[in-house]
């Protein structure tokens, strides 16, 4: 499988006549966006907002940010199971509009947290702040369903990034970063003497509000499986996840996984980079004993030396992390793992919910209970007042000047247990 | 406590009425015991039966610091 | 981070002396009966006093701080008094210092002083959590104190002993004048050379997490030194010690958590959260009868246990085994603990002592019992 | 399944699951502490004690699955003790208060959809 993906590079995003990209600046013609994202006659209201890095501008709360991106090659298309068919992707050529984000946001239930602040100290945290962002406000009709009213706007944020995506379709790429990953017994054979290495990608997946889609199958229905890095490069996971803002991967994050990039840079010459396991993060017990015996079988079926593992969320994740160290420490798998940290507004308490000694190589992402006081913004996108209920916020969070005191869990990715950010922490 | 003297040279056995507490404090040489209020008795049984009872649970206790081991080790009847 | 705290405590000091308007960083001093200079174990028993400037080690640390600082006051108190009078202990200290209202506190340096250095980290604690104060201390890190209390000030590394006074003292005031010039805000552990008091704060790495994990593992698989960014919590495990060779010449003790102590309870230990353990002689005692025997154990019913103790300590069959042959000899004496409530440190503080006590006496082997 | 037992503080839960045995206790406190006694009685937990990933003491409603067993499962009792030490942890940090009915309910059924995805398996 050889993948493309030509990046465009935006430096701006503005509304026009006709939506296309000139002169790396992306018009969008709001009518049209409006009219395509706007058919399901369940929605009342969509607002667009487009704002730029620096912005005194806050969005609240988020509930997924999305890359702008197009097929312009090869089988398969953008968002396989929801916006194309089921078919493969991972090979052929991707257009993607770098730079540029599609971030959703509305009320789906009355506790919802996400922030991205565009400046000040807050967008230091968010690694969202830096993108041209078209924002997506969008009511549904008032007896909607919680599960629906997720769907809804679920569909409103791909279908956007998607429209967008098109504009890029016949523009001439700033880059062009090629991708291969073979069946797995050339694979072995092309670089027998190096390790081999791998990656365990865990997957949010326990109901409403915590599921990732893969090809567009819920994946708390899946057992582990192998997937080639072009694949998910391309598009094949995405997220339906709207809690814990710090430590959810949105959808942009899944398309730009910092792991697979990073893998990808010494394959071939420090090591073989053989492939992804992904695995669920279900409700039972049972499930996450079967789900880390499956990772490890796998593991131990691909022949892999050495794996990092990540993860998202945080509880009961904890016990899917530890029964994945332990079991790939006992197939003599050297794991190192991705996760944060709830170690409480003073850092004293125990960072994870679960612990054992073959978790000896761990990167961390931060303590997500670390408060930081944001300063107020000229303009607010979304419901300030939710700051109060969000997730991370507390009493009296939100002051009277529109400045809020929080938990930086209530940034959007934040403490991405990724490895996309480079906020970490340390003992003092 | 059981560590602490073990790591001072002496063996110890733990007979503990809570065997994974037992485990989760470090004893290396663990006997279950009977229950919470009487660890080393049983009050519906007659003076006998009882000290009897209570010589039994003993003895496993020498018994476990007289075996060599490698890890925690609980030393139970049942087999499984 | 200073500035700030100066301010918010000035705003509630009603009723107490103005504050010192010179610049120098105004320090208590905390020390036990010994190095506060009153006196041996006879002194232990004294409660808690307030003496003007420094005392002892105090007037080496006082000296070199010179102009950046002074210790205006030393807080006394004997070990045996401060652990077994906690709450009390406690509140009145807590009090002196609000009365006094120092920017710093200095506690010990307390070395391998387990009661000193559980002490010196409960006033630690005080000072941090209820007052807003900044510990500086110096500790023998297998010192109880420091793994109880190590996220309440900042603790440099001492010998096992006083005769490491020579570098604590030096060791105490370099963070001192750190923590002066940085305003508070001291840096990492290895920056300022303190203990890991074992606080998680956030960063910004140079490189970001991705790319870090990736360099961990090529290292890991290397076989390279690596260092976690999460040191997973510790798993103190000890090695199991080799087994009995001939019990008939073994030497017994028997230990137990579960309270068992002669009636009336001479030493009160206490039915839960037990600051204290009992050591108590078994010369002659062939069985642990109801009329003699109870025990103090909060967490259970205890009628099965008063009525026959040995149901939680088993002397009178250990001294069948002994009259048999079975063991060598019963020691003659136990010890006991309350289980229940009783924190892990200071259970491990406890429990050294205990150790100690049965290695003197040439115990061969111990059976603990725990309800 | 029918040997299963949910303990529930999340009215939703009750009114849901008729046919399963249900003990509805009255707090989120309450909740941990039920499911850890069974524990100690050689019940083991079926769920999670932390699934989802709203924050504990953050959703005022949690139900958690046990079912019978034979012995004392220890990694069921490390894993509630765990859990119950990281509520206490939200707990301290987290100032209680009132929720409207609206949010109330949201928690209830994230809740449920938790549980519900648990059974389905």
């Amino acid at each position: 499988m050889q993948l493309e993906l030509g990046k465009i590079k935006i430096e701006d995003i503005q509304f026009a006549a006709e939506t296309k990209v000139f002169d790396s600046t992306l018009f969008i013609n709001q009518e049209e966006l409006l009219e395509i994202i706007g058919e399901d006659s369940r929605i009342t209201n969509i607002n667009l907002d487009i704002v730029h890095p620096g912005d005194s501008v806050r969005i609240i709360p988020v509930k997924d940010v999305i890359e702008p991106r197009v097929k312009v090659k090869g089988p398969g298309g953008v968002f396989p199971g929801f916006i194309s068919s089921e078919e493969m992707v991972g090979s052929g050529r991707t257009h993607v509009l770098k730079g540029a984000a599609v971030v959703t946001t509305g009320e789906i239930v009355g506790f919802q947290e996400g922030i991205i602040d565009m400046s000040g100290p807050g967008a230091e945290y968010t690694p969202f702040s830096r993108f041209h962002n078209l924002v997506v406000d969008c009511d549904v009709k008032e007896n909607i369903k919680q599960h629906e009213h997720e769907e809804i706007l679920r569909m409103v944020g791909l279908k956007t990034a998607s429209y967008l995506g098109k504009a890029a379709k016949d523009v001439e790429p700033d880059e062009l970063e090629t991708y291969e990953h073979k069946p797995f017994v050339e694979a072995a054979a092309d670089y027998p003497s190096l390790p081999k290495v791998g990656y365990v990608y865990m997957l949010q997946s326990q109901g409403l509000l915590h599921d990732t889609y893969v090809y567009g199958v819920d994946a708390k229905e899946i057992l582990p499986t192998l997937m080639s890095p072009t694949e998910i490069m391309d598009g094949a996971i995405l997220s339906g996840n709207c809690v814990s803002a710090c430590d959810k991967n949105a959808t942009y994050v899944h398309q730009n996984n910092p792991v697979i990039e990073e893998l990808y840079k010494y394959h071939g010459e420090k090591y073989n980079f053989m492939g992804v396991i992904i695995t669920n993060e279900n409700v039972t017990l049972a499930d996450k004993e079967r789900s880390s015996n499956f990772t490890a079988k796998l593991a131990e079926m691909l022949g892999l030396d050495a794996a990092v593992v990540s993860e998202e969320g945080f509880g009961n994740p904890d016990a899917d992390l530890i029964m994945n160290s332990k079991k790939l420490a006992a197939k003599g798998i050297k794991t190192v793992l991705i996760t944060d940290e709830y170690a409480g507004r003073d850092g004293a308490s125990q960072s994870l919910a679960d612990a054992d000694p073959s978790a000896d190589a761990v990167v961390t992402a931060g303590n997500a209970n670390e408060v930081i006081t944001l300063p107020p913004m000229e303009k607010v996108i979304g419901h300030q007042n939710f700051a109060d209920v969000i997730a991370g916020g507390f009493d009296g969070s939100l002051e009277a000047d529109g400045s809020i005191s929080v938990e930086i869990q209530a940034i959007t990715g934040s403490t991405n247990e990724l490895g996309f950010n480079n906020l970490t922490a340390r003992i003092y | 406590m059981v560590k602490e003297i073990e790591r001072a040279g002496i063996p110890v056995v733990h007979v503990a009425t809570v065997v994974p507490i037992s485990m989760t404090v470090g004893a290396n040489r663990i006997v279950p015991a009977v229950a919470i209020p009487h660890p080393l008795g049983q009050p519906d049984l007659g003076e006998t039966e009882e000290k009897q009872l209570r010589k039994d649970i003993v003895e496993k206790a020498l018994i476990a610091l007289q075996t060599d081991i490698n890890e925690q080790t609980v030393f139970s009847d049942d087999k499984e | 981070m200073l500035e700030g705290k100066k301010t918010a405590i000035l705003g509630d000091r009603d009723g107490i002396p103005g504050p010192d308007m010179s610049n120098k960083l105004k320090i208590v001093h905390y020390l036990n009966q010994f190095f506060g200079q009153i006196g041996g174990e006879d002194k232990a028993g004294i409660p808690p006093r307030r003496e003007d400037g420094p005392i002892g080690p105090g007037a080496a640390l006082n000296n070199s701080l010179g102009e950046d600082a002074e210790i205006v006051n030393t807080i006394i108190c004997g070990d045996t008094f401060f652990n077994e009078n906690l709450e009390e202990s406690k509140s009145e200290i807590k009090k002196m210092l609000k009365a006094i209202n120092p920017d710093l506190l200095i506690a010990g340096p307390a070395f391998n002083a387990g009661r000193y250095g559980v002490a010196c980290g409960t006033v630690a604690e005080i000072a941090k959590t209820e007052l807003g104060i900044d510990v500086v201390s110096g500790i023998y890190p297998e010192n109880p104190g420091y793994e109880m209390f190590k996220q309440y000030a900042y603790f440099v590394e001492t010998s096992d002993s006083a005769a490491g006074m020579r570098s604590a003292i030096p060791d105490m005031i370099k963070i001192v004048k750190s923590y002066i010039d940085k305003n508070g805000e001291l840096g990492s552990p290895e920056e300022e050379g303190y203990m890991p008091r074992g606080i998680r704060k956030n960063i910004f790495a140079e490189e970001r997490g991705a790319a870090r994990a990736i360099k961990m593992m090529l290292k890991k698989l290397e076989g390279e030194d690596f260092e976690t960014e999460y040191p997973m919590p510790v798993f103190d495990r000890v090695d199991p010690v080799d087994p009995i060779k001939d019990m008939p010449k073994t030497k017994v003790a028997l230990v137990t958590s579960g309270g068992i102590v002669p009636k009336g309870n001479p030493d009160h230990i206490e039915s839960s959260s037990a600051s204290k353990y009992g050591e108590y002689s078994l010369e002659g005692v062939m069985d642990l009868d109801e009329e003699n025997y109870e025990t103090a154990h909060g967490g259970y019913d205890p009628v099965c246990a008063n009525k026959d103790a040995d149901r939680v300590l088993p002397v009178d069959v250990m001294r069948d085994l002994e009259k048999e042959g079975v063991i060598g000899e019963l020691h003659n004496k136990f010890y006991t603990t309350v289980g229940n409530g009783t924190s892990v440190a200071n259970a491990k503080a406890y429990a050294q002592e205990i150790a100690e006590n049965l290695l003197a006496d040439g115990v061969q082997a111990v059976i603990l019992t725990s309800t | 399944m029918k040997d299963l037992v949910i303990i529930t503080n999340n009215p939703k839960i009750k009114e849901k699951f008729e046919e399963l045995k249900i003990d509805f206790v009255d707090n989120l406190s309450d909740v941990y502490s039920k499911s850890r006694d069974l524990v100690h009685q050689d019940w083991k937990l079926m769920s999670h004690p932390l699934a989802g990933s709203v924050k504990p003491a953050q959703n005022p409603y949690r139900s958690i699955i046990l079912a019978p067993t034979k012995k004392l499962d220890f990694y069921s009792l490390n894993t509630i003790e765990n859990a119950i030490q990281k509520l206490n942890q939200f707990k301290k940090d987290h100032k209680k208060r009132e929720y409207s009915q609206k949010i109330k309910e949201d928690y209830q059924v994230i809740d449920l959809t938790l549980i519900n995805s648990a059974l389905k398996n």
